[in-house]
């Protein structure tokens, strides 16, 4: 096995268990984290198709593309930190529910 | 690389797996982050293997140190101003009852093995050989005015991607600024640090080092790895060290020099794609002979501004003066 | 040319950052410019054919190319319509609400940022740009939720955030296989390239997920009623209004490139259930609030559903030759008519928060004789939502009844019905509380004609549109060749 | 030939320094002990290591380079450890 299939391998795992913690995971951090978790898993098979040829240089395009998404992927984590800050300023709530109603919900009340 | 290049490969794809595993899992968030970083430094590595160096300097940059920083940060603020011992915000608590959480926990399993299965597939079955836009990449940098791929595809194939991510940044810095200044709580002010003379000491003797690798990388950029990118994550990290050593960095910028910086590149990048949509018909399409010497302008003003939103980015969590800049029209 | 349709927004928006305190002034001027540009181009595009241009001067395999045709134009001449009046609207609005005075030196900015890249998303025809287009206008949108301080509204921008990021990362995942598979990343080149297989599948499948979250379509749609309603006004009216059409087109592109070799009955079915059951649950989920915010916001998840049967209209007509396809043009039509409606909803109801202080339904009490000219802007656009024949929603809904029609589904044309029922439905459950009498002592702050008229001008639009049927088709029909 | 055999001795003595303090880090019992084994074993390893590859070095800026990369590993280590030996001391000397 080749290092450009092997990483291909890793990269789809590591963007499903990224995948897996955003989904089930509910506390508002590790959705984060778990966030960064998908992109690195994206980056790795862009980087493992660039390389896959031995014989040349690595293609140089999807390097450009994956560091135009690491700048992307630091500022949505920055964001997403500062929400998370301000959340917590004024309330104690850390998780964060995609399918059920968070017990103290209020959604509905603007 | 033979066996010995084979094994490492094995053992650094299960390290990697493992560690990914482990840090959705464990149960202390603060080991979580930290196995983060060590994932961050290790993706380092990964990229050095696939041969990507450029890659390896932002990921040992951004993924392990300014990234890392964000997350321990924001930590230590959660454990220690919500005066709640650390053990309740750190550790996995479950508010919600045992069948939704196993429902969930279902759900999502569901979900994903449903999109691995194809995925394996899909990595099983991808092409090993073709070269991509390699060749055409080739053939095209004799009229790049650069020697280095990367580079050229950075900033003349697909400049307006390098123009669309410094966007990004400079959204990304609006964003920030309108938490701060929407905010209508109070804001804690940044711990003060007593004066240390090891970390003084520390300071000194990288500044200057750690400037110069910036412009160093900057300058490599045209002919190998490095670049506007990586030169203005260093700058970034260079500052970001000085703020955590006790030092006052962007905060003495006047509010409109900061604002300046942050734009310089972008609005750089505009005037010279428009002039160059007025002469050669394109935006951003270079004239002939004239691509090198615009490249390296775009990019000392892009590092400029990469290096100021990053470190506004970060510094934004434990520095909230940095804020505190922006005037009410009224 | 079509550059600066991305970059003269953007440019504005770094200036308006540079200079807040002239930030009205410049932000007026450069929407002002925008919708000039845009109607030049639309203009241009319906008389003389497709246009395009290659950034940077490299042509596709290397470089990024942009693009208007007929559907572009269309979605072109929407965001310039409703961006436009929105434009006219926000600064007025802010000045008399009670937020912070900062908070239109900072709308400007994101709002022209979005503005910039949601033109550019009806443009470009590079995947991975598109990626980054998409995340600029989600960090913008992310923002703009922000400007209402409240702590509800912070923890439905963080959930807003991260659900779309998970939707764009499944974007990105898709990009990567393609690439891997095909070594191009031009949507014109990939449609040449492709060939079915797994890595098409997967790359595709991703790819739906990932924009069906963005769109919100049931049951991705959580996210969106608490995001789009907690927001303040305008930033409401433009993310429901304009901001999930960017997902949308994206995905009716995309499967108009590259779904012929993978579509599959299946798939259609499956998009159509969907579509279904985000009608049905959307109407009655907006039957349900007691805030004229949240029952607009529940209203657009019910319309997502209606975008999303152009799936399987389109599966079911084989249709060939150069007409454009009934199924495509009807949902396009949708689309616009939906953006104005909506738009002047969401207006209408901050012109009820300035009047009242409150979008309880009941504060809507009393609308008829106290706020004549806003509840006429309610009504008409609650009627442009429905679509009555000849208006602009009714001219999209027969040509896609038409598309749906055509094949083997029966079962269509009552479904089609029973929707528009549960909308009327909804509908006229908001609008009877504008004839009913206001109980209790009237608190009224006066509201200028001026902001109450942008509402009225958009219902106006929407409702009108149905008039323009003919020039809308043969907009519709320009469609670009290749990549030259 | 010679050269090669000195780089490989070198190379190994680094390794097993690296393969000391790890040890040490991951089975010593507090934070000073692991402290301890980490930095005095890194900062010996990587001299060694580094030693091995200034024997392989082209040239005269390939070989000032990596003699750089040393220094400033002893510096970050040096300071690394310093902060984290007083943090521990601090949150010894102050209960919660």
């Amino acid at each position: 096995m080749t290092p450009d299939v092997l990483f291909k391998y890793v990269a789809v795992l590591l963007f499903v268990i990224g995948l897996y913690g955003m989904l089930s995971q509910p506390h508002m951090l590790r959705k984060i984290l778990a966030g960064n978790l998908m992109s690195v898993g994206v980056f790795l098979f862009m980087i493992a198709t660039a390389a896959r040829n031995a014989s040349i240089t690595a293609d140089p395009v999807p390097h450009a593309m994956v560091i135009t998404g690491i700048v992307v992927s630091i500022s949505v984590t920055a964001l997403a930190l500062m929400l998370v800050e301000r959340i917590q300023r004024s309330s104690k709530r850390i998780h964060l529910y995609w399918w059920f109603r968070h017990p103290h919900d209020r959604d509905d009340e603007p | 690389m033979g066996p010995v290049g084979g094994v490492f490969d094995g053992l650094l794809a299960l390290v990697l797996l493992v560690l990914s595993i482990r840090l959705l899992f464990v149960s202390s968030l603060f080991h979580a982050v930290v196995l983060f970083i060590a994932l961050g430094l290790l993706m380092g590595l990964t990229w050095v293997r696939l041969q990507a160096p450029d890659v390896a300097l932002a990921e040992a940059a951004i993924g392990a140190a300014l990234t890392g920083v964000l997350f321990i940060d924001l930590l230590y603020k959660l454990t220690h101003r919500n005066n709640i011992r650390s053990s309740v915000s750190e550790r996995l608590i479950y508010e919600q009852t045992m069948p939704r959480r196993w429902l969930t926990a279902c759900l999502s399993a569901l979900v994903c093995i449903a999109l691995l299965a194809p995925l394996l597939m899909v990595a099983a079955q991808s092409p090993t050989t073709g070269a991509g836009l390699t060749p055409a990449v080739s053939a095209a940098m004799a009229a790049t005015g650069v020697t280095h791929e990367v580079t050229a595809v950075l900033l003349n194939f697909r400049s307006f991607d390098t123009l669309l991510e410094l966007t990004v940044l400079f959204v990304a810095v609006l964003a920030a600024l309108t938490l701060r200044v929407m905010d209508t709580s109070s804001l804690p002010t940044a711990i003060p640090k007593p004066p240390d003379p090891l970390m003084d000491g520390l300071w000194r003797l990288l500044l200057p080092l750690l400037v110069a690798v910036s412009g160093y990388l900057l300058w490599l950029g045209s002919f190998t790895s490095g670049g506007a990118f990586q030169s203005g994550i260093v700058m970034a990290a260079t500052i970001i060290l000085l703020s955590l050593t006790g030092q006052r960095t962007l905060e003495l910028l006047p509010p409109l020099v900061w604002r300046a910086l942050l734009v310089v590149g972008l609005l750089n990048f505009i005037v010279v794609g428009a002039a160059m949509l007025m002469l050669e018909g394109a935006f951003l399409q270079y004239p002939q002979g004239w691509a090198g010497g615009l490249i390296l302008l775009l990019e000392v003003t892009a590092s400029l501004t990469i290096a100021t939103a990053l470190v506004t980015l970060v510094l934004g969590l434990s520095v909230p003066a940095m804020f505190k800049r922006y005037p009410d029209p009224r | 040319m079509i550059s600066v349709l991305i970059v003269l927004p953007l440019t504005a928006a770094f200036l308006v950052f540079l200079w807040p305190r002239q930030a009205t002034f410049i932000g007026l001027s450069a929407s002002a410019a925008t919708v000039i540009l845009t109607a030049i181009c639309v203009t241009s595009v319906y008389l003389s054919g497709p246009m395009h241009t290659l950034l940077g001067g490299w042509s596709p395999p290397l470089g990024i190319r942009l693009a208007i045709d007929g559907l572009s134009a269309l979605m072109l001449s929407m965001m310039a319509l409703v961006g436009g009046l929105l434009s006219l609207f926000a600064p007025g609005y802010f000045k008399r609400s009670h937020d912070k005075p900062a908070t239109i030196t900072l709308f400007w900015p994101l709002w022209l940022l979005l503005w910039g890249t949601l033109n550019g998303l009806f443009m470009a025809a590079d995947i991975f740009t598109l990626y980054v287009l998409m995340e600029i206008s989600l960090l913008a949108a992310v923002a703009l939720v922000t400007l209402s301080p409240s702590q509800v509204a912070t923890m439905a921008a963080l959930r807003y955030l991260l659900v779309t990021t998970t939707g764009s990362l499944l974007y990105l995942m898709g990009v990567a296989i393609l690439y891997d598979a095909y070594g191009v990343l031009d949507m014109v080149l990939l449609a040449e390239e492709v060939q079915s297989g797994w890595a098409l599948t997967t790359a595709l499948l991703l790819m739906t997920i990932g924009l069906m979250t963005k769109a919100a379509l049931f049951p991705l749609h959580f996210w969106l009623p608490p995001a789009h309603a907690l927001s303040p006004v305008p930033v409401s009216a433009i993310l429901s209004a304009l901001f999930v059409k960017g997902a949308f087109y994206l995905l009716l592109r995309l499967w108009s490139a590259l779904g012929e070799q993978a579509a599959s009955a299946e798939f259609s079915l499956v998009i159509a259930m969907l579509a279904v059951a985000a009608i049905v649950w959307g109407s009655v989920q907006a039957l349900r609030q007691r805030h004229l915010k949240m029952l607009i916001a529940y209203s657009t998840v019910a319309q997502v559903g209606f975008f999303f049967l152009a799936f399987p209209a389109l599966a079911n007509s084989h249709h060939t030759g150069p007409d454009i396809d009934p199924g495509l043009a009807g949902s396009a039509i949708q689309v616009v008519a939906h953006a104005l409606a909506k738009a002047s909803l969401f207006l209408a109801a901050g012109i009820l928060l300035l009047a009242r202080h409150s979008d309880r339904l009941s504060a809507m009490r009393g609308m008829a004789r106290s706020l004549p000219v806003t509840a006429a802007a309610l009504a008409l656009a609650g009627l442009g939502l429905y679509g009555p024949p000849g208006s602009g929603a009714g001219l999209g809904k027969s040509l896609l009844g038409q598309a749906l029609h055509g094949g083997e589904h029966g079962w269509w044309e009552p479904l089609l019905t029973f929707a528009g029922l549960l909308t009327i439905t909804y509908v006229l459950s908001m609008l009877r509380y504008i004839v009913l009498p206001y109980r209790g002592s009237l608190t009224m702050t006066p509201v200028s004609l001026w902001l109450q008229a942008i509402p009225l001008v958009l219902a106006l639009c929407g409702l009108g549109l149905g008039w323009f049927e003919p020039l809308l088709i043969e907009l519709l029909q320009v469609q670009s060749g290749g990549t030259e | 030939m010679i050269l090669n055999l000195f780089s490989i001795v070198f190379g190994l003595l680094g390794a097993v320094f690296f393969l000391a303090g790890t040890i040490g880090m991951l089975r010593f019992p507090d934070v000073f002990c692991r402290l301890h084994a980490q930095t005095k074993a890194d900062n010996q390893g990587l001299g060694f290591i580094i030693t091995a590859l200034l024997l392989q070095a082209d040239s005269v800026w390939v070989a000032l380079k990596l003699i750089l990369i040393w220094l400033v590993m002893l510096l970050a280590s040096a300071n690394i450890s310093y902060l984290i030996g007083r943090y521990k001391l601090r949150q010894h000397s102050e209960p919660e």
